[in-house]
């Protein structure tokens, strides 16, 4: 059992806190998990099945809870005084001559939030009961020290799905603010380079530096990048008998020359 | 007095040597692929039934465990392992009831929204999962337990979870209509003032 | 046959839980320090002859185990299960969220290289594998995830994986994390080196 918050009729809670220095007041709105639980806790000091507890007693009792709460100057979070406010409304409805224009009735706005009420009773008593049990590693034990058993696979791998998205919450954590992706850059394929270099070599007689076949342009990435693909251009015609290539020493101009093709 | 045969000694000895609970696939794995596991676990947990092991089923998986009634010999002291919030056993109560069940849907019936953690606690105690997503608008994620969950719990199956029929006829476990408990609760209110705070 | 009576069963129970063998002494600590212990052991010792467990005393210490004719049930491979390293599991998750995905995009996310072994890891699991080239400078080889991969993680599609706003909603980007995280990437680093060996 985890902080099981007190049952104590609430009353007593009001009363302690309006004779009590306002310094320790126990009167605290944030004790409560929001207006449905502060309900909940009214309607269980009721002390009658869910079923049977009184609407009209219970919007009361919230109402006049809010309203000390205010006048002890606490500050009350919005949603308390949103539900005050409907829970007023829906006090008036249930209380005036029956509107038939009205959808849904007041009886039946009173009826869902019984219900509303009874489904986190429910849940609230599951849990507790949830933690009761006789639970494995706390009340009943599994061997502490098995043999253990040897898969027939060879290596089984493991991970949980938990793991996974962990994992993948973390990376990107860690890295969203700098995660930037390369945008599309203009590039020469090699394709085009063999094509722009050994149609260029039909063209020209003599020996011609390799700077000589790229394309006119400033783009220093884009020109790199053809100087790289028409290299490997050079080299592939090279290599096919179709074209020389010359240079004098290392990082010296390198020169393309055609060959002629005999009997063309 | 049940003689066992061979086949059931040979699952015995798997399901003890085992660091895991197994199910009856994991098993004949071991024992042989023909092997009748089923019967040899029925003739097994009779053997044991009054005992101060157990053999139990949880989830289509089986181990031994000791008796519950022996927990004041064995209980330890220790480290009682990290507590749980109040937020998070009703959370888990209500993925257990209710699951599949989207995060919306446990606010709707808590009232006030999950705090971040709260999910992250039960899935790091291998307690829930997410359960893929629901076919409607938004395509929400949903959540559901675990096999280890109904093993920690000692549940044999959902259908034993404490009171689920009475909650089931009772409609306590009927959809949630999120359109209508927002209209019954408040819910409207700015998510920032709603910060009904859950303590851990 | 022998009845086993309240005694009996708490010594039962107390070893079968122990972790370590137990002497007549310690176990008289868990069931009264008046018990017949010595008494119970022999019941036991009776109880489980013949069967797939056996009760045995080695210097004055007692443990159950495994009958020894069923030890080759139990080692017929040698292998075991093994956990995925930190970097195998964040690649994985990335090739998950991306595929297809090459091997510089998925260093680009994580921030950290790759070993080729984290990869290699991740297909012999069956969970990724190659799935062509990317038309770009290079032609890298991307990877995607397989059939098996979902089946393990219990998706009906890679639609089912949790969305960024999951994730923060379960509290998984959080700034707590992100230290761990921190921490771990600095333990990454060796295991890099240990090409994805397991760690626990």
């Amino acid at each position: 059992m985890t902080e099981e918050r007190s049952d104590k009729p609430v009353a007593i809670r009001l009363d302690r806190a309006m004779d009590s220095d306002p310094d320790t007041l126990t009167l605290d709105l944030e004790g409560w998990e929001g207006p449905l639980d502060l309900l909940l806790a009214l309607a269980r000091a009721q002390k009658v099945d869910l079923k049977q507890i009184s609407i009209l007693a219970l919007v009361e009792q919230y109402l006049v809870y809010v309203e000390q709460a205010r006048a002890l100057k606490l500050e009350v979070a919005a949603d308390y005084l949103v539900m005050a406010a409907w829970l007023a409304y829906l006090k008036s409805a249930l209380l005036l001559p029956r509107d038939p224009e009205v959808e849904p009735s007041p009886e039946d706005l009173a009826l869902r939030l019984q219900m509303r009420l009874e489904r986190l009773n429910a849940m609230r008593d599951a849990g507790a009961r949830l933690l009761a049990r006789d639970r494995l590693g706390r009340d009943v034990f599994r061997r502490a020290a098995p043999e253990g058993l040897r898969t027939v696979r060879k290596a089984q791998w493991q991970a949980e799905i938990y793991d996974l998205i962990a994992a993948y919450g973390q990376v990107t954590a860690r890295n969203r603010p700098v995660f930037h992706v390369v945008h599309e850059r203009a590039v020469m394929t090699l394709d085009a380079a063999l094509e722009r270099v050994s149609r260029l070599l039909g063209l020209q007689v003599d020996w011609a530096t390799i700077e000589s076949f790229l394309p006119d342009t400033l783009d220093g990435p884009f020109r790199k990048s053809a100087l790289a693909s028409s290299f490997v251009a050079a080299l592939e015609l090279a290599r096919m008998g179709k074209a020389e290539l010359r240079q004098q020493s290392p990082f010296a101009p390198l020169y393309l020359k055609g060959v002629e093709k005999v009997g063309a | 007095m049940i003689e066992p045969d061979d086949l059931t000694r040979a699952v015995e000895a798997v399901l003890f040597a085992a660091d895991e609970p197994l199910s009856i696939d994991a098993i004949r794995s071991y024992v042989g692929e023909a092997a009748d596991v089923r019967g040899a676990l029925d003739t097994l947990a009779e053997l044991y039934a009054g005992r101060g092991i157990e053999l139990v089923e949880r989830g289509g998986r089986w181990h031994f465990q000791t008796a519950g009634d022996m927990a004041h010999l064995l209980r330890r002291e220790r480290e009682e392992a990290r507590k749980l919030s109040r937020a998070a056993i009703e959370t888990l109560a209500i993925i257990a009831y209710h699951e599949p069940v989207t995060r919306a849907e446990i606010e709707a019936i808590r009232g006030v929204q999950i705090s971040k953690g709260t999910l992250d606690v039960l899935m790091e105690a291998g307690w829930a999962r997410p359960a893929g997503r629901r076919e409607t608008p938004g395509r929400p994620l949903t959540y559901a337990t675990t096999p280890d969950f109904l093993t920690h719990f000692g549940l044999a199956s959902r259908r034993d979870l404490p009171g689920i029929d009475d909650l089931r006829a009772a409609g306590l476990l009927d959809p949630i209509d999120l359109a209508m408990a927002e209209m019954a609760i408040g819910e409207g209110a700015d998510e920032e003032m709603a910060n009904a705070s859950e303590e851990d």
